[in-house]
């Protein structure tokens, strides 16, 4: 079946309001509006105000009214329009969602799915471009997705919604068009597991490249044209980045004894970060160079098309990152 | 006063009760001073004395079915919700048999068998729970009313703008309590809002709110009786502003800069028990010996309870990571329920590692 | 209505001054729209065609030295706070001589000459600023006053709560105007507020507040006239609700599901520009060559400005890193001002990778 | 002259305060109360309430309003009253106060000050126990201090308020009562270079313990034990979390070959990933083990007292790390 990743987020949405009544989708322009990138149109026709539930602007309030909606034995998928009003629900997330199962002694588990726009990448200037999924991925209690596939963006959201504790799924803005097929019986996926996307055959000198989300395309479009270089790499689309899935990307790299983390977040403290720690921790004697990290430049994004674009990961950047790690084979 | 002096005392029963609910939380707080001076329990401790009518009057409006959700300074709304003094004081000795297994302690209090949802020590953190409680009995048509407790301070808190406009917007079964004990630790209500009209505040949401004394367990009682029957028969969202005062320091840590010792004593005059105690007295409907009775019955409940936490035992260190992510069974399911978990059919375990 | 009939065309020069500068946000966002979908514009377009009598008539309520904090639909705002309109569209263009050099975009104006503070994509999210901003200048004694404008839509935020507020609280001269257009993208009033009529929410917390007619630019250039002499003499906070009406869609991705076609043109017959237009007419204080004229005159400033833009050039990505801390100079002092950095002695570099 | 960490800062917020009539200090219970953990005590009847400025409780109002009032040329310090706090200002701290001078092309520097206490170890439970320093540090335009010593205690705010960009001073909760002496003339520090409080003098097996803050003190309790086992140290206070400076870290590594990186943050996407993901990018040939990493663990900070000390880094767990690096010697 052809379809976009949008699609296969309304699809998925629908189907878990069909499976199951007690879920409900809400926030801000979710019904009327059909949703700020269109992911719900059409759903408050179907299913009505109650369940496709427009919201005021009160990111804090409306996710905390989830949270309570949880407790209250719902199944609430809470649409923040995009991560960057996201900072003003972060007391509700980290101090309540995350925290109420442990503080409650295991009495109260919050079972919320939250989904949020993530990323740059469409010139929507400083207040409109962070990508913290992986900034998120630092609080324990919370469990982060980021689909990036059109199988992912159908299944996971299933997958969420069993879960008994707080998930964020984060979705790239720039995903939303991607066109491809689809299994018509697509369903839940796994989502404790990495993905190995493209596994190097051996030949010539190889490399993994980790990455998750709205860069995901671009480092496929690398490892393709790495390949013409006679580079051959694993590819690992990271899907969940808390809990780390760690065994398949040691597993690669100790084949490869190269790695190349990619993503979209600032350099600093970003999920690039712990990832080369951990290489670095248990298979430190395994490499042959260091882990190479392509992450955006640290200031906020900008405007400008030209200035965003040398601020973010390019096909570019990536393989001059991948040539360092082979060329740097000590 | 009135409604102390003309209708409280004309069931004298009842009126015991609430005078023994009300003790029963004045020595529970009494003795968690006296331990915490003793260092048995530690970290913040906030202490309910003179507020003891609010959450005694309003408890009394209450069904097993409905939620509670409360603050940091919750440790009596935690007893008159049914949790008991012995869970109580155990989770503030960090005992694996305290309500949370330790885990909580003084500010965070929990109990799903009572629907008691906290505790919360971030000010007006719980408003927008409240909120969602009372939206999931909404929707699932269930007749519930959600309570939630919070000082006048939270009032400033965006927070507490977001939960009222979402409560009065969708009409949710959702009672507000402001314990308005004129002070945010040392920030008088003057000095935080430019209307120190709290119920008026609310109004301005198109909730029916009003003011009650808060030193006269009947009035609140009354006033909570009323407003919950409301919130329950579909009558949308309620506002209470109780008028209290807290007789001791924000917290042990307190040296009380902030107010005059004589505005102290002008208050302790109002003591919610004693004038209880005092119209009963003056009706004739509390003997010495049922006075003394009571006081003794209320001594053994928190002397057992004090028993109980001394001799708890402290969380084993390997369950430190538990509770993180919801247990996870043999078979990938989800073992505990927390109330509303279910089992699944995942595999794989999420680990505290991150 | 009545403002423009009895009295606002006494002055006929006036009039049509203010005429010409609705004129000129109008051209200014049609040509913005013209140039999106020739895509010489990118990132997301908010436009402001229907509300220009709200900035048109604020703005002339303030002197150079006042401030003007604003949100994602600000060209007009800007334009008319003397951002020339040339260094706006540059800005739009990405292009150095931007007047954010190109950093900043549609959603992102700034000027420290004329005091213009944004341009904020976050709603709500300029509300403190404008609180902060009145503030210093309160303490540094200077008669000056801070305008902000924002949405009906920000009224839900608990930043607009905590911002109204303080203001009042101590008493800060402030301006809040809200351009009350009836939806928040998608989302009408009525679904987002329990309590609709915002100028009551406002007075809410004791701040003087009142409703005007948004399309009366000469109603809204009264009122304002109005408010800021209150504030500036010490009046304490002030707030208007400037009732209007967006023309067009919320941004260049709204297919506008969410209201009629015919309540758009219903509004549409309140057209701030047609109304002042048709009044001046009436009076014969608008001769068609006059009329001609004018537009001529702005249709060429626009042009002006296209051109500007267009011969603009990129700032250089070697730049890219600049402006994330302010630059330091090789004596390790600071070398921008920025409008209120100072040099000092340090040494070293804040660099662009942490 | 003997002080105290909270004197120390105390003297600085009056020095500053008499320096330059435009600091004033803002924030919950700042000023009658004494400020809740005393450090501006008699201040307001020293300053008055203009200066020493009683908020309501309203964090994202108050810090936006400093923001505010840095731009219109005052040098606010603004105290929340802890980093748990915080969470509610995220939005007026990162989208303003850090993206304001970029995305005005330069135009509108914030010289703001924010102050926090910060940190676990008092049995406060979850949700006010957290140490989010290491994750602020993730963000583009702050700068991030953590004074650790009598000397940053008395000397980082004025150098702060000389930065024309926004600054925020993370205080451990633990320190305040530390004692000791400090020069009379104590004054404003440089805040660029982080410090060598212990440099192992060659004999023996070597390492470089890393830390700030609050486990500065333990991590020197360490050092110490360590020295009587023949183990060696390079001590260092990073002082600054953002930017971090690089080259003390690399400097110090590339005498011990090892390093051991201690902080209060939760482990995964810790500052402690990120310099053990710098060291292996730019020492990677000159490392002998891995980075050990010592964090919290990663749950949400319980009351109870054992269980509190099981999930912070301690004295034991850093001399274990340590071992173990100087064992791994591969
Ligand atoms: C968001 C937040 N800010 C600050 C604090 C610190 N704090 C704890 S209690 C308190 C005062 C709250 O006063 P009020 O709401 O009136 O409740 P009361 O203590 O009087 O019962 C403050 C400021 C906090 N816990 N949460
Ligand atoms: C905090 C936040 N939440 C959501 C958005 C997305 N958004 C941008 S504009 C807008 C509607 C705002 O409506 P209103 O305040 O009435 O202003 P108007 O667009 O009508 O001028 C929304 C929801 C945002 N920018 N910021
Ligand atoms: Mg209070
Ligand atoms: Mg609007």
């Amino acid at each position: 079946m052809k379809t976009t990743y949008r699609e296969a987020m309304r699809a998925a949405l629908r189907d878990a309001m069909q499976r199951d009544e007690r879920v409900f989708l809400m926030g801000e322009d979710v019904g009327r509006y059909g949703g700020s990138f269109a992911v719900s149109l059409g759903l408050l026709e179907e299913f009505g105000p109650d369940r496709i539930r427009d919201t005021p602007l009160s990111e804090s309030g409306f996710v905390g009214a989830g949270i309570g909606a949880a407790l209250g034995g719902m199944r609430p998928v809470v649409e923040i329009m995009t991560v960057n009003f996201s900072l003003l629900a972060l007391d509700q997330i980290i101090n309540n969602a995350a925290t109420l199962l442990h503080m409650s002694g295991g009495q109260f588990n919050v079972p919320i799915v939250i989904r949020m726009t993530t990323g740059a990448g469409r010139q929507l200037g400083a207040q409109h471009s962070h990508s913290l999924e992986g900034w998120y991925a630092h609080i324990p209690g919370l469990r982060i997705l980021t689909p990036a596939t059109l199988a992912d963006a159908r299944g996971m959201l299933w997958t969420a919604l069993q879960d008994p504790d707080p998930v964020l799924i984060f979705e790239h803005g720039s995903l939303y068009n991607m066109a491809g097929d689809l299994d018509d019986d697509a369903g839940p996926v796994d989502v404790d597991k990495a993905a190995l996307l493209r596994h190097a055959d051996g030949t010539g000198e190889s490399l993994t490249l980790i990455t998750y989300g709205g860069t995901l395309p671009l480092v496929l479009a690398a490892a393709d044209q790495l390949a013409e270089e006679g580079i051959d790499t694993d590819v690992i689309d990271l899907r969940t980045l808390r809990p780390l899935d760690t065994h398949t990307i040691l597993d690669s790299v100790a084949g490869t004894h190269r790695a190349v983390v990619v993503d979209e977040g600032w350099r600093s403290g970003s999920i690039s970060a712990e990832i080369a720690a951990r290489i670095c921790e248990l298979a430190f004697f395994d490499l042959d160079a260091p882990v190479e990290r392509v992450c955006s430049l640290e200031v906020p994004v900008p405007y400008a098309k030209h200035l965003e674009e040398a601020a973010l990961p390019s096909v570019g950047r990536v393989m001059a990152a991948a040539r360092r790690a082979v060329g740097a084979n000590g | 006063m009135s409604t102390l002096k003309n209708q409280g005392v004309t069931d004298a029963e009842h009126a015991g009760h609430l005078l023994r609910q009300m003790l029963r939380v004045r020595r529970l707080e009494e003795k968690c001073i006296e331990l915490y001076s003793a260092a048995k329990i530690r970290g913040f401790l906030h202490v309910y004395i003179g507020e003891e009518a609010v959450a005694a009057g309003v408890m009394e409006a209450l069904a097993p079915e409905d939620a509670v959700v409360a603050t940091y300074r919750e440790h009596g709304h935690a007893l008159l919700r049914r949790v008991s003094a012995g869970a109580i004081l155990a989770e503030m000795y960090g005992h694996a048999e305290g309500c949370c297994r330790g885990r909580g302690g003084s500010m965070h209090l929990f109990d799903a068998a009572t629907r008691f949802y906290g505790g919360n020590a971030i000010v007006a953190g719980g408003l927008p729970l409240a909120v969602g409680l009372a939206l999931a009995d909404r929707m699932a048509g269930r007749q519930r009313v959600t309570v939630c407790f919070f000082g006048e301070g939270a009032v400033a808190e965006g927070e507490f703008h977001e939960s009222m406009n979402l409560a009065a917007l969708w009409q949710l079964p959702v009672l507000f309590c402001c314990e308005n004990n004129l002070y945010a630790m040392g920030t008088a209500l003057g000095r935080s809002e430019s209307q120190t009209d709290i119920a008026l505040k609310a109004a301005a949401y198109e909730i029916s709110a009003w003011a009650v004394d808060g030193m006269d367990v009947l009035a609140v009682e009354q006033a909570a009786g009323r407003a919950v029957d409301a919130v329950r028969s579909g009558g949308g969202p309620h506002f209470l502003e109780l008028r209290t005062y807290r007789f001791r320091a924000h917290s042990m840590f307190d040296p009380e800069l902030y107010r005059e010792k004589s505005e102290v004593a002008q208050w302790m005059e109002r003591d919610p028990i004693s004038l209880l105690q005092g119209a009963m007295q003056e009706a004739g409907q509390l003997p010495e010996e049922d006075w003394a009775a009571l006081q003794a019955d209320v001594d053994a409940e928190i002397s057992t309870a004090v028993g109980f936490a001394e001799n708890g035992t402290p969380e084993p260190v390997s369950e430190l990571s538990r509770f993180v992510y919801s247990d996870r069974a043999e078979d990938g399911g989800y073992t505990g329920d927390g109330g509303t978990a279910e089992r699944d059919t995942r595999s794989g375990k999420g680990g505290a590692e991150g």
